[in-house]
């Protein structure tokens, strides 16, 4: 099977939609000439054109709010966020127009579009560029939220994305861009909603997405080689839809519960998942559901400080430790 | 409702053709008497359907925000009257008028407000958002300047698909300061999209008179985008169509986009629970009422042209004032959503789950 | 001691303060002539003068950052949003520059503004005026967020909240406004972060804040006078700061704990204070934390099936009984 | 740094004051010889600082972004110069420039882009966000167009103190399409705020030329608001410091917002990751640096003026250099904050716990 980038991965999967579905149009800031900030769609104007592959002012709450009219009337614009901090300015967009217009209406409207963009720390880009906000956006519902962590996952989980009906906020990661994963290069869709375990283990679920479920998934091949505990790994993959029953199957074998999450800890996606565990399987659980959370300041910019900032291995081998204890 | 009927309009050549004015401009002149009446008709239906709304706001029977459109009625009917099969139109909050203007029942319009699940949007929005795609009428939007963004965004489905068609983005004066309305206006003028930005200038933003919000005029802030601009008055029909119907054709034929303002005036306050006596003048609702009312004007105007006679006025008033009734018991007579309901018409694919592709949960408690 | 509508309590605290310092500005759409869309700043331009109390256009980005901008010098800026919905306008102004600019200029830089206006749904004015953004804004470092309930907290808490150095998001609630209560005339303050028991009880806790405070306390007395049950009310008042150690000292005591929350569920406030409770009291709890929250799905307008949709007295006693079983 | 210090300084007569053009315009024929040659080696300063903090970027001494203003120094050396005690600055994230030129030390710029405790933000902020509110300047700003409501909030600040000040608020030629700017131009024009919002045009946002970012000329839509704006072009330091006087003269005295627009070029790619190559021509850059240079044109003019002469041009980049390098030794040498830093500098009241007022939990995991 091919091996590609992260960011390949998702280039591919633009790349498909945009053959199979000529409503498909990609907008966003510097997409065409410049080749995506971080070259995710390098080469897509030169295959599909300026009418497919649009260059866009730096207006967010305009071309967004832009994608979403379009939308209304069947066209499938997949817009890139240079970084989804950016959000912040075309928050009313998002929230109030693609979250609701199909709520107001009494479901005559569908806003089939897709958000993407990176969104996460450790890049050095200081507390403006460094938010994951995929706890606020899948606050609101009638938004979807999904946080690839692998190229495969990348590619299936935007094909997708990008057919799906319903707003979907999809949330990349810079640091993930480069990393290598096998890839099929025939049309393959990974379901929204859908977790899966990424390793299987008995004595503890680590619950995480995105870069922090990598990172998890080091940790619990450390614990298994060098301190011979077994850990699952539940990759969420979508925070919205979720899939508990995955989790909750999980947490029944293992009774102990470790979240791992690169959110600011106040209202992110952790405390709702432990939330529902506790609630739905309470007399499952040997300790405390546990959580590792980015600690909680403004994304700092010093970059050794910021690797502490985050959960890196070591705090999660901690977390994990103290969780298995 | 309401099939085409007058004793005038059997005996056309009763009436006289306008020669001079807007009257006379060629969108107005080719209109049939028929067409007439129905444009007078829709003005008097939006009035007495607002009226009686207000009564049952009174009554209790409405709940929230009631943004009466109750004087701007020639805007919405001129604008709406032009549209073709490829016009869209999308509005903010104070969108009563917009859609009758383009042909939505009074049914369930009131049955909207009345909050039953008979009304346009299921008893799901309100007041301040209704919708008829079926009718290209888009919202209906409560954020003031939010729905800017989506007009734009509908003239960019048109020119994307290759049809020939225009988006009437209505606003407030009001909403011109808000950031997404400029940044709409640089996408509409950079991407020559056909979209019309239409500033409804009824002079105030709940209680700020213009002055007091918006430095400089308002539609002339097109230029600073290089795009064409115009103002009109809003209290004549034939005014209004005369001059929307050139920017529709610039739009529609060339893609280009254009800001225009119509000057207009609400007579009740911004919205029903709102009092009304801290920042204008009893005499400056008086004056307006007296001298500008578009409904009196273009009455006066009909009548002039024996398109109308006392008695079709008065035919056409008991009419309106009979079907905004109906639509009242309508609405009374319907039932509410339950409960059940609320979760309806979030997601698609939750409301077809038979197509539904992803797993997992979709609500939460 | 005087009785006073909690509008009026706002107003008072708004009057004393800007008569006691002159740095203090109160901005925001119809606060002067209009006195205010729901009358909270009745008066206080012909007290005032129009230095003092500023009508802005509606430009929320716009006022809300300059207003950031003059703290910056010095300026004490009170800003009202007619809605706290309208914050997805002014969303970058919040959350990047007023929670960051302290942390990002090493301290050397102060951010005294207040945002108030109400937040709440129970209005009938739908999905995009009904959002009670709370959750949203504590995820946010650098921010302080408090919900007041009672007309002597509102006037307490908003004192405190403009003599206070960092930015504070004061979250009212317009069914709240024509509420009376005692509120003294002098000069006191509640601080921030001071949860209060507003009942005592000894068979569940029910923590909550804002108007669901104020309905669960009903339903307390009713579960007392119709069930015989005991149940201890705790009102957050403050969500950050939060004073976890009143929150906790009551699950210490009953072992059973329902959250009531006007918040949409998802990563909700409930939802970071069912991982907190279970994190730090977990050998207290004699039941799952339940927890009540609006029923998911965009704000809806008909009226009656909004109550149907926020946590009212019914949806509440029955989750009440339900984790009293 | 830096006492002002030259040969030539001390034998003035020989100096030639220009009689003509912008340099014979009052705030530039007022400047004394010392004070030009601090000028031109504030320039200097910047240029030689940026060009070392690249060398450090590439040894991986620093992080994330690094946007260079190498190029467009005469724009914040000539406004900043400008500056009174009740004068403010903001800008953008392309901001080492404004920093130098407002007086910092390159100590602390250095040590703050090496992320270091002894940054001029203790190592939080990085190359985006410079801030030193004691020389009146308010940073640094990472999202496009978001500090420009806060340039007119300091303005704000300024007339509600009666303090005769102006607010010089930075933006580039990409920020302009962005909502908050126009909210700010409106609410400037409105109140008549002293702030000059000043669009440092070189030509790009990114990979995206002027042309396919904004529709119309970028200062001129100050008309929209009915604000008075101009064009300046920024190599040519004499004629920044000529136009600029004129809107801060207006700005201070008159309380008249502006906005203007000064062209200049930047000779790197946006940020020092960024490829360069794929949105405009090595040859454009090249032609740029040969022909409008902002150090080489106001050297040649010094020159000419004899203000300086080429040892003491050497000997102004021999220091340039030493200091720029010395910082990165400073830089290097300092310690980085730890994660007990973490949670400094996000609550005053966490900072001064002495005076706190609040209870409860700061902070949560
Ligand atoms: C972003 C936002 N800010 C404020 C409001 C509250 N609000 C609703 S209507 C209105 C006045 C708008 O006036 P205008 O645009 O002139 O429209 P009109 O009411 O005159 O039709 C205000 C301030 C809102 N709905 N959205
Ligand atoms: C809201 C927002 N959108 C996008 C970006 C990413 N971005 C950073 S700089 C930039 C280009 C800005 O160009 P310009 O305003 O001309 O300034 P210059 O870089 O030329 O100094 C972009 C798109 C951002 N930081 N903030
Ligand atoms: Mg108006
Ligand atoms: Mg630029």
């Amino acid at each position: 099977m091919p091996v590609l980038q992260y960011r390949e991965a998702i280039r591919q999967a633009l790349a498909e939609e945009l053959t199979r579905d000529p409503n498909v149009v990609v907008l966003g800031e510097e997409v065409g000439q410049f080749h995506g900030a971080y070259k995710v769609t390098e080469g897509l104007l030169a295959k599909f054109g300026p009418k497919r592959i649009v260059d866009t002012p730096i207006s967010e709450a305009g071309f967004i709010g832009m994608g979403i009219g379009a939308s209304m009337l069947g066209v499938r614009p997949v817009i890139e966020l240079m970084f989804w901090s950016f959000y912040s300015v075309a928050f009313d967009q998002i929230l109030n127009n693609a979250a609701n217009v199909r709520y107001m209406s009494g479901g005559q409207i569908n806003c089939p579009i897709v958000i993407r963009g990176p969104a996460n720390g450790g890049t050095n880009v200081g507390a403006t560029h460094s938010h994951t906000p995929e706890n606020v956006l899948a606050n609101h519902p009638g938004i979807k939220v999904v946080v690839p962590a692998t190229p495969y996952d990348a590619k299936g989980l935007l094909k997708s994305a990008i057919r799906d009906n319903d707003p979907v906020m999809f949330l990349e990661n810079t640091m993930l861009y480069g990393d290598k994963g096998e890839v099929p290069e025939d049309d393959y869709l990974v379901p929204l909603g859908k977790a899966e375990v990424k390793r299987e283990g008995t004595e503890l679920t680590i619950v995480s997405y995105g870069r922090a479920m990598i990172l998890s998934l080091a940790v619990a091949n450390t614990l298994q080689q060098e301190h011979n505990r077994s850990v699952e790994v539940v990759d969420l993959r979508s925070i919205r839809p979720l899939d508990m029953d995955t989790v909750l199957a999980s947490v029944r074998k293992t009774h102990r519960v470790l979240i791992v999450e690169e959110q600011k800890p106040f209202c992110g996606v952790g405390a709702q998942l432990a939330y529902m565990i506790q609630s739905e399987a309470f007399d499952e659980l040997d300790a405390p559901i546990a959580r590792l959370s980015t600690i909680d300041s403004p994304s700092i910019y010093s970059p050794p400080v910021e690797v502490a900032q985050l959960p890196n291995t070591e705090r999660i081998l901690k977390a994990a430790l103290e969780a298995l204890a | 409702m309401s099939k085409k009927s007058s004793a005038i309009a059997d005996d056309r050549n009763a009436s006289v053709a306008p020669k001079t004015g807007y009257a006379a401009a060629p969108v107005n002149a080719s209109l049939s008497i028929d067409q007439k009446i129905e444009l007078y008709r829709l003005m008097v239906r939006i009035r007495r359907f607002e009226e009686r709304s207000l009564r049952a706001y009174q009554a209790k029977k409405i709940g929230g925000f009631l943004h009466l459109y109750i004087g701007q009625e020639a805007v919405a009917v001129g604008c709406c009257s032009l549209m073709g099969k490829n016009d869209h139109v999308i509005t903010a909050y104070r969108d009563h008028g917009h859609a009758i203007a383009v042909g939505m029942e009074l049914n369930p319009l009131m049955a909207e407000l009345y909050g039953k699940v008979t009304g346009c949007s299921k008893g799901k929005g309100g007041s301040m958002h209704f919708f008829d795609p079926a009718r290209n009428y888009w919202g209906g939007h409560g954020i003031v300047g939010g729905q800017v963004p989506l007009g734009a965004g509908l003239a960019y489905g048109l020119k994307f698909k290759g049809l020939k068609g225009a988006c009437m983005t209505f606003m407030g004066d009001g909403a011109v300061n808000q950031g997404a309305v400029h940044e709409s206006y640089n996408l509409a003028a950079l991407w020559d999209l056909p979209v019309i930005f239409v500033i409804e200038n009824n002079g105030y933003s709940m209680g700020t008179s213009q002055a007091r919000s918006s430095a400089g005029d308002l539609a002339r802030r097109a230029e600073a985008y290089g795009m064409s601009w115009g103002v009109c008055e809003g209290h004549d029909l034939y005014e209004v169509r005369a001059f929307m119907a050139k920017h529709l054709e610039e739009a529609r034929n060339n893609c280009k986009p254009s800001v225009v303002e119509i000057r207009t005036y609400r007579y009740r306050g911004h919205s029903v629970a709102d009092p009304d006596n801290t920042y204008r003048a009893k005499s400056e609702i008086e004056e307006y009422r007296r001298t500008k009312d578009p409904i009196q004007v273009f009455q006066a105007k009909l009548l002039e042209e024996k398109v109308l006679d006392l008695a079709l006025v008065e035919k056409i008033d008991v009419e309106a004032r009979a079907e905004s009734d109906l639509s009242a018991d309508f609405a009374e007579a319907s039932p509410f959503p339950t409960a059940d309901d609320l979760q309806k018409d979030v997601y698609w694919e939750a409301d077809n789950p038979s197509e539904r592709k992803s797993g997992g949960r979709l609500f939460f408690n």
